[in-house]
């Protein structure tokens, strides 16, 4: 892949990948916000990865080029921090909570069972790209360990049969609406 | 099992043996040359890959242990020199940190197999699994095994920390390896 | 134009006569146990359900923060009634407004005399579950800004400080550095900017006393913050809040627009020249950046690495200027200590250890929750009084403290108090306030294990004896609970354990060993059982599979 | 086996006889541990310090006592001060050492014979002047390519040991910030700008000064066999002290 511009770090970016975005306004708005300081870079990219999903590296070359920041340090903050990713997401997210109460409670336990049913290991997706299996260090939700979010939504007392029966769930819904919800952009709001 | 201490006159007895290495710490033993033949009159090889010796004896002083220990044979061989042997002296780079040996670690063992007995095979690639001893999956070193008296590190280590080390052992001392030896 | 004490008094009474113009007031909680229970549709279903009965003039729903016992969510609480329901769900609705006028609804009934109330001693919790945290008005009508007034109008910043100092408050954090100190440190520093950091990053695994605070009574950290700011005089300041923690980030940043709104943040605070001002800054899920070096960084935009001290922050901090760090449950401590007096504070509590203690109680125990007990309770008080035992009829094996840092207490400290030293000389840390009970059904090689594979993945791989010794101390502890170990492993354990401790460049290396010694030191027995015997008594560690594997 | 009395205890050969080195410090207040003991030819091992490049303290091989204090300081970053009395040799200070450089050894792959730098080895080096001999804990294996992409020079990963020289050189000295470091902990490694092969960096001027500054194999000079390659980085303080000159 040779480069794209000739200057790369600090070329005025072409907006990126995927879309003409309004998401990119947000991100424009988050570096504007602290007048384009380096200092912003993690604020940033907590913007990019909260308006796009995920860190691409097309973004991430653009917040570079912004915030005047060495192309490899974007990519040291984006891999140093464990919340942000450079893949992806599935269309659902099945956050498993890995701290003490829940991994007294059991969560170790759950967690080889889902990676098993998905095959898939912590911190990936599906091949079908619609489960994205990922493990929490702690949610803060200790009272009601074991923990874990899906899609967004805080689910405490988790035993196993209630993770598998919520990731079985959503195959088998999106089985039945792939069809009705195709225009949906996003298929949890849909009615 | 114990021994009877030695007069001076008495020759002590050395074992030498090659595990998973080239054999080129052998030969950097061999380097030593003439100096060799005046040790010689001190010292009587019981058991090495250079003499016509079987089964591995009783009542060893010292055993130079070259190569890395990949397999289960390797570490019988270990466990009988051990039982057997005074002072256990591991010879060279290979033995002290599984040097070249152990590269193979990064791999599954899977992997190596079919890469070196199917894919680089000029010659009837089959992957040998009749009469062989069971390799592990991480080939390590001899200290990871059994107690190690002395490390002489070095691929191969050098023709004078070897003398060094035979003579310090004639002489009931600690050996000066200092400015020696090195890996590599 | 800017705000006075009067308006401030106005506020509270407005906000006290409405409320009181209700005769019953609904508390549900809204805070993030209880919210993932349901609770915003149960607080949904009561206002229908007001509204479909026509008493919207004689009830109102509040959403006020947690009530602390997440272990029986959804809760709410009626005044005055001074009735509370457990797990209730939205179809209950019907049944609790039509109780109002008689009696309570016994099925759901949570006895308010229950010694999880009762035995508790709130300071830092006080206004949780009592205050809506997303309204500013209720802070002010329970007194909330008044302290701040207090100290910008009737104090000198050294005064402030003295009061501090004589609280013999220490820092909540997990260290215990007196905060006066450390107050008194930033105070002199010569320099213009000065910066005030709330640590927010609650990161230890089992823990959630901050994030509980931040969520349901917001306003207490800014006000404390603000409070920090006049006495060591420093103008601007940094919420440095986990990302994990999206509903204490929502009201955070809500808490500091309608400060800003009402003036309490800005210019000329209460008639006065000190300006303050609040950012937010989010973490990104690194345990790392807890320490003070690394938040500095992170909050700089940097990689959370930390550097070598000194300098120490309260000399040479953000940007190089000084800078005040404390965590939130001790900026929570500052405003009723300004209020109430130092003195009143420094009676509370034990000798060294003074005030009171937030408990996050977490593990095999009935009432899982958060509480806040003077310091020096007795920790059987606290697990079994309080907590309510163990549940399913087992033994009690050990509480952990301190997550990852910390370190265990087995049962024969049961009647220890819990302050900084006891805590220290039996080997744990008082830590943050995570406090995992276990029983028999707990492997001690595997929480020890699980501590250190959390240490080794949250190890920002700068200092080697950190990053190369924590994967070595977990490869030694995956093979002894594989049933692949030998008994020297335990020295070389040991000797590693006091390598990464010793060698290790910040805190986290520094403490990584703790759980590991700390099992060790009262386990051994069940190391030495998973190493010869090839057993793990617990059940937790799958021992055979190992063997069979390698046969 | 029982002991027979004519046989000398166990010659141990992993340890040498410390000798307890005090350094006493009266008089400038503004200079590190390490040089002021340099300076006075008393010597402590190093790895990630180089002279020229701003200090990290981290790969912790300079660690030293102070009196006084239960605590070890690294002494590249730990600044002297009046009536100190640093103690920058002892068996303890001896012991930590070792297993640290052990450590660093078990962590990837550092096979010495088949070296581009073996005989010129920073590394090697250590381990002779540290007096270990072999490496105690098990080795991790991690698993690490090799990136030969750039035109003139290669990476091996399996060879860093993370001091982050060339990180700081292309950072500080040549103003590139071609290398950066990903992930953290034990999975952390040198990357170039956005995890791109080296030689198809944006940033890179290919200057070669990460090459010079690499304590060990894991940059080189591409056709350099095993043992040819040397570093050369004493170019550091004199470049350092031009630029210092250069300035308005």
């Amino acid at each position: 892949m040779p480069p794209a511009t000739a200057s790369p770090a600090l070329s005025s970016p072409s907006p990126s990948p995927a879309a003409p975005d309004k998401r990119l306004r947000i991100i424009d708005r988050t570096m504007r916000l602290h007048g384009y300081a380096s200092h912003a870079l993690i604020e940033t990219l907590h913007a990019v990865q909260e308006a796009f999903g995920y860190l691409d590296p097309d973004l991430m070359r653009y917040v570079a080029g912004r915030l005047k920041v060495p192309l490899s340090r974007v990519y040291a903050v984006a891999t140093f921090y464990h919340f942000f990713t450079l893949k992806p997401p599935g269309e659902h997210t099945c956050v498993l909570c890995k701290g003490t109460a829940c991994h007294i409670g059991g969560a170790a336990e759950i967690l080889r069972q889902v990676e098993a049913m998905l095959g898939v290991h912590a911190g990936e997706t599906t091949a079908d790209k619609k489960i994205s299996l990922m493990i929490a260090r702690c949610l803060g939700s200790c009272g009601l360990a074991p923990a874990g979010v899906f899609d967004g939504t805080i689910v405490g007392n988790l035993t196993l049969d209630t993770v598998v029966n919520k990731l079985q769930e959503w195959r088998s819904h999106d089985a039945d609406h792939r069809k009705s919800a195709g225009d949906c952009e996003n298929r949890d709001r849909c009615p | 099992m114990s021994t009877p201490s030695k007069s001076p006159a008495e020759k002590m007895r050395i074992a030498t043996i090659w595990l998973d290495g080239c054999s080129g710490c052998h030969m950097s033993l061999l380097d030593i040359d003439q100096r060799l033949v005046a040790a010689a009159n001190r010292i009587d090889l019981v058991f090495s890959p250079i003499v016509d010796t079987r089964t591995y004896p009783q009542n060893v002083d010292v055993c130079f242990i070259e190569g890395a220990v990949a397999s289960e044979e390797d570490v019988e061989k270990l466990h009988l020199i051990r039982s057997n042997t005074r002072r256990v002296v591991a010879f060279g780079d290979c033995a002290v940190t599984g040097n070249i040996s152990a590269m193979r670690n990064r791999f599954a063992l899977q992997e190596v197999m079919q890469r070196s007995y199917l894919e680089n095979a000029t010659h009837q690639p089959r992957t040998p699994d009749r009469d062989i001893p069971h390799l592990f999956d991480k080939v390590r070193p001899v200290h990871a095994f059994i107690d190690v008296d002395l490390f002489l590190p070095g691929c191969p280590p050098p023709a004078d920390a070897i003398f060094e080390v035979l003579s310090a052992l004639l002489e009931d001392r600690l050996p000066d390896l200092a400015g020696r030896v090195r890996f590599g | 134009m800017t705000l006075t004490i009067e308006n401030l008094q106005e506020i509270a009474k407005t906000e006290t006569d409405v409320l009181e113009s209700y005769r019953y007031r609904i508390n549900v909680c809204v805070a993030a146990g209880c919210l993932s229970c349901g609770s915003d549709a149960v607080k949904a279903s009561l206002e229908e359900e007001i509204r479909r009965q026509g008493k919207e003039k004689a009830c109102r729903v509040r959403a006020v923060g947690c009530l602390g016992l997440c272990a029986v969510g959804p809760l709410i609480d009626i005044s005055p009634l001074n009735v509370a329901y457990q797990g209730v769900q939205p179809s209950d609705a019907p049944d609790i407004i039509g109780s109002l006028t008689g009696a309570p609804v016994s099925r759901l009934l949570l006895p308010t005399d229950h010694p999880f109330f009762s035995r508790q001693k709130k300071i830092v919790l006080e206004n949780c579950g009592i205050v809506e945290p997303e309204r500013i008005e209720s802070y002010i009508a329970a007194g909330g800004y008044e302290a701040l007034y207090q100290a910008l109008r009737q104090m000198s910043p050294r005064q402030v400080i003295d009061d501090v100092t004589a609280s013999g408050l220490r820092g909540r954090g997990g260290a215990g550095f007196p905060t006066g100190l450390k107050w008194t440190t930033v105070y002199k520093a010569q320099q213009a900017d000065k910066y005030v950091v709330c640590n927010a990053d609650e990161g230890d695994p089992g823990a959630f006393m901050d994030r509980s605070v931040l969520e349901s009574d917001p306003h207490r950290v800014i006000e404390g913050m603000a409070i920090a700011g006049y006495a060591v005089g420093a103008s601007r300041g940094y919420i440095y809040v986990r990302a994990e923690y999206p509903l204490a980030v929502e009201r955070l940043r809500r808490a500091i627009k309608q400060a800003k709104q009402l003036g309490v943040l800005g210019e000329n605070i209460f008639n006065t020249p000190f300006a303050f001002d609040i950012q937010l800054r989010l973490g990104a899920g690194a345990f790392v950046c807890g320490e003070e070096t690394a938040l500095i960084a992170s909050i700089e935009g940097r990689l959370g690495r930390p550097r070598p001290r000194p300098p120490f922050p309260a000399e040479f901090g953000l940007w190089g200027c000084p800078t005040l760090i404390n965590n939130v449950e001790t900026i929570a401590n500052i405003a009723p200590i300004v209020r109430r007096g130092g003195d009143w504070f420094a009676g509370i509590g034990t000798e060294k250890s003074k005030g009171t203690k937030v408990f996050a109680l977490a593990g095999k125990i009935n009432n899982t929750g958060l509480i806040e007990v003077p310091m020096g309770t007795p920790l059987r008080e606290i697990v079994f009084d309080i907590g309510g035992g163990i549940p399913a009829g087992r033994r009690f094996k050990a509480v952990q403290t301190g997550g990852p840092s910390g370190g265990c207490v087995p049962a024969q400290f049961l009647d220890m108090p819990m302050d900084y030293e006891s805590l220290k000389d039996v080997g744990a840390i008082m830590g943050s306030g995570g406090m995992i009970v276990m029983d028999d059904g707990a492997c001690m090689v595997d929480v020890a294990k699980f501590f250190m594979e959390f240490c080794m993945s949250e190890s920002c791989g700068k200092c080697v004896p950190c990053r190369v010794g924590t994967a070595q101390l977990f490869g030694i502890l995956e093979r002894i609970t594989a049933g692949d170990a030998k008994i020297e492993d335990i020295d070389t354990l040991k000797e590693l354990c006091d390598l990464v401790g010793a060698a290790s460049l910040c805190g986290l290396g520094q403490t990584a060993p703790n759980p590991v010694k700390s099992t060790l030191r009262y386990f051994e027995n069940e190391y030495m059982a998973h190493i010869r015997r090839h057993h793990c008594e617990a059940g937790v560690c799958a021992m055979g599979k190992a063997r069979e594997d390698t046969a | 086996m029982t002991s027979n009395a004519s046989i000398p205890p166990k010659p141990r050969t992993d340890v040498n006889p410390a000798r307890i080195y005090t350094l006493r410090i009266n008089g400038r207040e503004d200079e590190t541990i390490l040089t002021v003991a340099r300076q006075n030819g008393i010597d402590i091992p190093t790895l990630c310090h180089l002279d020229g490049l701003a200090e990290r303290g981290a790969c912790r091989l300079c660690i030293v006592e102070i009196q006084g204090s239960p605590k070890l300081y690294a002494a590249c970053v730990t600044l002297v001060k009046q009536d100190m009395d640093v103690i920058t040799d002892s068996p303890r200070i001896r012991d930590y050492r070792r297993k640290i450089l052990e450590l660093i050894f078990s962590e990837r792959n550092h096979v010495c014979s088949v070296c581009v730098v073996n005989g010129n080895c920073e590394l090697q080096n250590l381990a002779v002047k540290l007096g270990m001999t072999h490496v105690r804990y098990g080795y991790l294996n991690l698993t690490h390519a090799v990136d030969a992409s750039h035109p003139r020079f290669s990476l091996d990963h399996n060879r860093c040991v993370l001091c982050l020289r060339c990180i700081r050189v292309c950072k500080d000295i040549e103003g590139a910030h071609t290398w950066d470091i990903a992930g953290r902990g034990i999975h952390a490694r040198i990357i170039s700008d956005l995890n791109q092969p080296w030689g198809e960096s944006e940033t890179c001027t290919g200057c070669g000064k990460c090459v010079q500054v690499c304590p060990t194999g894991a940059l080189s000079e591409k056709g350099k066999s095993v043992a040819e390659m040397t570093k050369r980085p004493e170019f550091l303080p004199y470049l350092q002290m031009m630029r210092k000159e250069a300035e308005p």
